[in-house]
């Protein structure tokens, strides 16, 4: 449990920085005291089982919360995050977990919405051929650009809200869980691309439940714990430890599950 | 980037997908035609199926409906409440409702009286003052939404009584005002229609335009490699608008013409529709409408949009009162109240915009309004008693829409609610 | 001039009080058929509603009228109206209430304001007789019509100067927005609350709402009932006198009024000018005074002009009653 | 089963979250009033301190208005367009609207009165055809949403109109029909209060009730290894209950005493209240006004649903105009016109009750309508020309809501909306 | 590719099975003439690419959607699923992609609705006991039931969604992305869960983009590609494989970034 020294990180100072976050819905502390640090052309990945709080700091980040307490600081000036715009104008871009997109506008409008091009005559023709080139960068499979995004498949949404974060030119990219949906290749996809971002300089937040994937492409990977921070790790860490970590028990349903299947592949084959 | 083996890939870059069934050409758009039928697509198409009907069923009942000048005063009584729906589209659009219009239109036509007539100011200064009111109101609601979360529904029912109030009270000392019959504002509203050159010029203009835009798009579509309309087919539309405009022209001028209030009215539903559909502020409109907090979180000042959907609102409502004013020549107690609300609630529902925002659009108020008028003056060519005119009013209008709603049920059923 | 075949329209205002569509409008078409049995009549009525009215009055034109006989809803707006028909050659008789603002070709009309100093008169005589006194506390409650209705204006200043016939106070004022009993029910019952036994009697400007200020006395457990005035002489306000719980109301036998109207629009079909009795507002005019109905008159004014028939009124309930008033 | 580290491993199988604040205890549930009062989650509570604003601002203005005579007329006038507005407040769960219940309350009351006075059938049957003719109404309405997707905005708009002419047709020969004041229908719109020592008797279930009824649950709960609420917790709330509720029975028994029409009305919120959320059909009405897809996922019948929802609005509108022929002892042929739909609506919703569907609950009905009609009565009591009473109506009408928006709004604020 | 003679399979007549089904939206075939088997015992995995279609063909089985075209069979009767009560009836649960959960009830309504204990008088004490014992069941961490869903994770929300589906004695039960959102344990939860349920003789249908979870279960592994079957494979089937008949091609963005990634990692360690 080693606080890393990245290697790729270009500056010393953390682009973004949270300390003593907390924040409570009613009678509920989803975060207590949590810190976070976000460097330029990093990825961290922040993991935790499900309620632990990652989507909360993601949307305190984001400008869509604000914190009970605690205080961020961008490029070493404290801000208050008051709303998303507040956050973008910053340079914050985030693909949200519940996506949030409007799902009686068609994939162009919602990949463009809030940026788009020619405010008072709309370029339809650019955006929807800028929109068809991000989705084929993404291996993305929609049929048509100008269906509601409502009977888009679920996969198909993920990558539109993805899509969507590109469209700016940010200083950091908040992703939360933005490959849970997606397909193998799409996933493959999202990979390049967050390394892409990374190599350009920009800091990156990555939230995700396969640890295959945060191992694969993160710099540090960060646990929460029931909203608390539960330790700083480097992607070579064990499954195990991190696990451990999650759970917060060496004891829990993956080892067993895994001492199980093993078992009964021993079973099997005599 | 990947290359998986599309069926056609040379294709259209809107047209990679093989599951797409090919919808170009005139065979076509026919199928696509037949498609959006069987899945409830078709726009306004159902209204004015149901409009036809109605205008049908009333030309047999009295052939006096279809007579020009009839027509005429149809559309002079259509532009006013139909202004005033145009604003209703607006707050509808956003998911939020105003149940005042009636009363700021009311208290709008009551200041232009008072100002105007009895205080001698010019009318100019007191159409802009009656509009300012409503700008005003509008500002309030949305104040009330945004700084206290009051439901525009409490806050525009509580502005339905205050400004009936007010109206009353300014009006109180004389009760109805008269408005001077040879002023220009109230010939606009009585009179005033079209030298007919000008209306058989402005009835090409459509056509034109769309052909002449619609070219445009296709060219600049094509050459980004995207699917477009054939060139055969934009001028097609064209000859048909522009034939069928000038026919309703043709007829009209056997008449008095074509109202230049009615002009007015389209005129701001096109500017409208062009405002919702084309521009970023429209675009905003929607996505509020439709999940608001998916637009907060894309950076759109939420209540900026609001702020502008009621003020709009209310300040067409305001116009609206102004124009019934000068077309009753009156600024009278009554005015505003009685149906102007449902009316202009309802004309933009049954033109088809949502009452739960995100969906709609400007030509749902001019649709819906000639729905409902045309009803109106329909039964007043029959000689019926108050009671059956009701009874019939009620059914016309379930059936009006009935058309609609059996066609947009299929939509449901094919999963596209 | 032959007049075969003209038409003429007959476009009332509201369906507040029921004399429109029950008494004017069958009175005029019979005089009308009587007249000039080819002439076509068209019927409307605005509920209320002005713009609907202008509508109705521009529809009627398209149709082809040469004459409307208008009851106005907005008195002031129907200026315009006028206006406009005067200017294609059509012209408007001001039925019922009265277009001040420009010359209606004739007037034809109970007098509103004359109702309602006559009501007020007739309580006001009504409590002297009974011996009530006007001194200290005790007064009378006003009920007018509709804020938003003219007509109810005049009757509203007609019931004014009755009350000043007599020295009794006005404790409270209410306008009955429109004209809906429940709502004068709803005052009438606050205020009894607030001066209790104090109200000597209701000058109410028409009966739904002389009823609601009844209803109110009834469920305040008040006995017997104050003197509550009416207006329009509607099978229920008729009954609620012979009960002896209403004190008066105004018999409009509107066919009278109606048939005067008739007889001005044939007159004005055929390029004639009418005769006026009066003049008012500068329009020739013709009024009819109508008359106050009250127990002691009801079966003169009502049975015997065949306004009513007894067996309408003497429903099992009011059978009674009538008999007391000799009616069979 | 992981047994991941809990704080408290042995705690009830409720509270075995570490992040669960305590809140046991008297301490405990003074820290989560505190808690709510932050995030706005505080019920009905600020629409009762508006409530207590508006009676304190009217007893100062003048001191007729809290005296016990006029409460009763309160409660009264309250019962009719409250037992409307409990209709409303169903139709507004599934997220549809009915704008036909003031005509179908006007329908309602002129079948009373024909059927009743004039062709003399027995009363109880006359009410059970208005009733029945409501039943019938609603069930078209959920007929021509579920058959023909028809909004309901736009078929009752239709039924609004209908009805009226309706109305007006079967009213036409005779006008207002009166009901006789001696029969024991109108006795009960108009006088019949309860005796002293029912009154008092009833005022003591509620807290009985609640604490029986409290204390079994707490029982059961604690079996069930579930956290409960203390005996001295539902001891003190049932004992201030019943003081207040017999406080009340004592000022109005000073006067007549509470009305039986209240108490019917009372009774039915009571009875919705229960259907609502404690059985299956309540929970079915809430999630198809939350989510009608996932409810018909769920293998609820939807259709089925929303009409038991018109059904029972449209029934309960012929009950509430029954009421009011009642009330007024006739059945006028304004019945049901004016401001019923309105404040039927608005009672609702001031209530608290979404218009979006989905939240809501039976209580609203009744504390929106004794906002709504202590500011009319509250006017009363004052000498106001119209002009001012209407905009003082709009005003006092914002300000109660207010004190709910403000607390709400930090609801949103804490991410609750 | 050989379509496999499943051993645990305890009946030869397939449990529910699928005919030349197609479904159209307007202009665009989600699904076009596909074949599906589902035996008693059996874990059927759907796999394929974002809008391949499996989504559509789940509603199709849960009577959530009506096919354009095709027949139905359940227990060799054929049936007509017209509505979502239909298929609950005939025994078939499902958890959607997009879960279908009413955000403005709490969890133990939602996991109880449609069901309730006592209609007309709920049992909300039994509710919640069962509901609680459920989710310690699925490894959940939600502070409270009586919180409306609105507020719950991401993860949270598709426990509750499992949960639901649980209550009922189902013979066919149909899983979208089940653990798309699960932490590591609850994943591990589900796919014990799902074996616990096939060996009691219920046919399940799991889809999902994970393939190694998809091996692990999985008796039998049909591919869907643009809304017609690709094949049928064993879990013994290569990765590779797998990508290659969702993609539709060898050569894709998995294989490429797997080169890619080597080659990087070769390069850093010559
Ligand atoms: N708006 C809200 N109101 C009340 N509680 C909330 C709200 N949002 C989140 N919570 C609670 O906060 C806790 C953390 O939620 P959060 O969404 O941050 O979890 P997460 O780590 O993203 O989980 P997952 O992996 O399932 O997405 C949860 O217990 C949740 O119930
Ligand atoms: N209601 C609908 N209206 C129109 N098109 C639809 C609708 N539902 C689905 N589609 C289309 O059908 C195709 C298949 O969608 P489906 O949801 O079945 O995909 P999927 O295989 O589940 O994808 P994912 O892995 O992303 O969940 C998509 O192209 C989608 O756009
Ligand atoms: O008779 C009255 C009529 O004169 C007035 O205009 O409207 C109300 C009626 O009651
Ligand atoms: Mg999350
Ligand atoms: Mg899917």
């Amino acid at each position: 449990m080693a606080i890393p020294d990245t290697p790729s990180t270009t500056s010393r100072q953390p682009v973004l920085s949270l300390r003593g976050i907390s924040k409570n819905f009613g009678a509920v502390s989803a975060l207590t005291d949590v810190d976070l640090d976000i460097n330029a052309g990093e990825i961290v990945a922040l993991v935790g089982d499900n309620g632990a709080g990652k989507s909360t700091l993601v949307k305190i980040l984001a400008g869509a919360h604000m914190p009970s307490s605690g205080s961020i600081t961008f490029d070493g000036q404290p801000v208050t995050l008051a709303n998303p715009a507040a956050a973008l104008k910053l340079g914050i871009a985030t693909v949200f977990q519940d996506l949030a997109l409007c799902e009686n506008l068609d994939v162009v409008a919602n990949i463009f919405l809030g940026r788009e091009l020619h405010p008072l005559r709309l370029d339809e023709v650019s955006m929807e051929v800028r929109a068809w080139t991000l989705l084929k960068e993404l291996s993305a499979r929609i049929p048509s650009v100008r269906e509601p995004v409502a009977s888009l498949s679920g996969g198909q949404r993920q990558t539109v809200a993805i899509a969507r974060s590109l469209l700016m030119e940010p200083r950091v990219i908040l992703l939360d869980e933005p490959t849970a949906a997606l397909g193998v290749a799409q996933t493959a996809e999202v990979l390049n691309l967050i390394e892409r971002v990374r190599d350009r300089g920009l800091g990156v937040v990555m939230i995700s439940h396969n640890m295959e994937d945060v191992r694969a492409v993160a710099d540090r990977i960060v646990v929460l714990r029931l909203g608390r921070n539960n330790g700083i790790f480097l992607p070579g860490a064990s499954n195990q430890e991190l696990v451990t970590a999650i759970t917060g028990a060496d004891d829990n349903a993956v080892s067993r599950r895994g001492r199980r299947t093993a078992e009964k592949v021993q079973g099997e084959q005599p | 980037m990947t290359t998986a083996s599309d069926r056609n890939p040379g294709a259209l870059l809107d047209r990679g997908d093989e599951r797409l069934k090919d919808r170009s050409g005139a065979k076509g758009a026919i199928r696509g035609f037949l498609d959006r039928v069987r899945s409830g697509d078709l726009g306004s198409l159902p209204v004015v199926v149901g409009l036809v009907l109605i205008c049908a069923i009333f030309q047999t009942l009295n052939p006096v409906f279809l007579q020009p000048n009839n027509l005429v005063n149809l559309l002079f009584d259509c532009s006013t409440v139909g202004i005033i729906s145009l604003g209703i589209v607006c707050v509808l659009m956003v998911g939020e409702i105003d149940l005042s219009v009636g009363s700021v239109s009311g208290l709008s036509s009551a200041l232009l009286g008072v100002l105007w007539v009895q205080w001698g100011w010019p009318v100019a200064l007191a159409i802009v003052a009656a509009m300012a009111v409503g700008f005003v109101t509008g500002c309030v609601y949305a104040l009330l939404l945004n700084r206290l979360g009051m439901p525009s529904f409490v806050s525009t029912l509580s502005g339905l009584l205050a400004f009936l109030g007010l109206q009353l009270y300014i009006l109180g000392p004389t009760g109805s005002i008269n408005l001077p019959y040879d002023s220009p504002l109230v010939n606009f509203g009585q009179l005033l229609v079209m030298p007919h050159w000008v209306s058989y010029t402005l009835a090409v203009v459509p056509g034109v335009l769309a052909l002449l835009l619609g070219y445009r798009k296709a060219q600049r579509r094509q050459a980004a490699g995207l699917s477009s309309r054939s060139f055969g087919g934009l001028l097609l539309q064209a000859v048909v608008i522009t034939v069928a405009l000038e026919l309703v022209t043709y007829y009209l001028n056997q008449s008095r013409g074509v109202p230049w209030m009615f002009a007015l009215f389209v005129g701001l539903v096109v500017a409208m529709n062009y405002a919702l559909k084309r521009t970023q502020w429209g675009r905003s409109m929607t996505a509020v409408g439709g999940n608001r907090e998916a637009a907060r979180r894309a950076g759109i000042n939420v209540r900026l949009i609001y702020a502008s959907a009621f003020a709009l609102c209310a300040t067409l409502a305001a116009t609206g009162g102004l124009l019934s004013a000068a077309r009753l020549a009156t600024a009278s107690q009554q005015a505003g109240t009685g149906d102007v609300n449902l009316n202009a609630i309802a004309a933009a529902v049954i033109g088809g915009t949502s009452l739960f925002g995100g969906r709609g659009s400007a030509y749902s108020a001019l649709l819906g309004i000639i729905v409902i008028q045309s009803i109106a003056s329909g039964l007043t060519l029959l000689d019926l008693s108050s009671s059956l005119r009701y009874m019939i009013t009620g059914c016309v209008l379930a059936i009006a829409v009935i058309v609609d709603s059996l066609a947009r049920r299929s939509r449901v059923s094919h999963g596209r609610a | 001039q032959d007049i075969a075949g003209s038409t003429v329209a007959f476009l009332m205002p509201d369906q507040g009080s029921t004399r429109y569509e029950e008494h004017d409008h069958p009175g005029f078409v019979a005089e009308m058929k009587k007249l000039c049995d080819s002439c076509k009549v068209l019927y409307l009525n605005a509920d209320a509603d002005v713009t609907k009215q202008q509508q109705q009055f521009n529809s009627v034109i398209t149709q082809g009228a040469k004459v409307i006989v208008l009851d106005p809803v907005d008195s002031a707006a129907a200026a315009s109206l006028v206006h406009n028909a005067q200017a294609q050659g059509v012209k408007v008789i001001a039925y019922d209430r009265p277009i001040p603002d420009t010359k209606a070709d004739f007037y034809v009309s109970f007098d509103n304001k004359a109702i309602g100093k006559a009501i007020a008169a007739s309580l006001v005589e009504h409590l002297k007789a009974k011996g009530v006194s006007s001194d200290g506390d005790v007064g009378v409650l006003q009920i007018n019509g509709s804020p938003t209705d003219a007509a109810a204006g005049l009757i509203k200043d007609g019931i004014h100067e009755g009350l000043k016939t007599g020295s009794y106070k006005t404790l409270a004022e209410f306008d009955t927005p429109n004209w809906a009993p429940s709502n004068a029910q709803q005052w009438a019952a606050g205020q009894i609350s607030r001066f209790g036994n104090k109200i000597v009697g209701v000058v109410a400007a028409n009966d739904g709402t002389g009823g609601g200020a009844i209803a109110a006395f009834k469920a305040a457990g008040v006995d017997p009932v104050p003197t509550v005035t009416g207006n329009d002489a509607t099978i229920a306000a008729l009954q609620l006198i012979i009960a002896g719980d209403q004190y008066n109301t105004i018999s409009k036998p509107s066919e009278i009024v109606a048939a005067a109207a008739a007889n001005v629009a044939v007159q004005l079909l055929k390029g004639e000018t009418p005769k006026a009795e009066t003049t008012l507002y500068d329009t020739p005019s013709k009024l009819f005074v109508p008359a106050v109905v009250t127990q002691e008159n009801l079966k003169a004014e009502i049975i015997d002009k065949k306004i009513q028939t007894a067996a309408q009124l003497c429903t099992d309930r009011y059978a009674e009653g009538c008999k007391k008033l000799g009616i069979e």
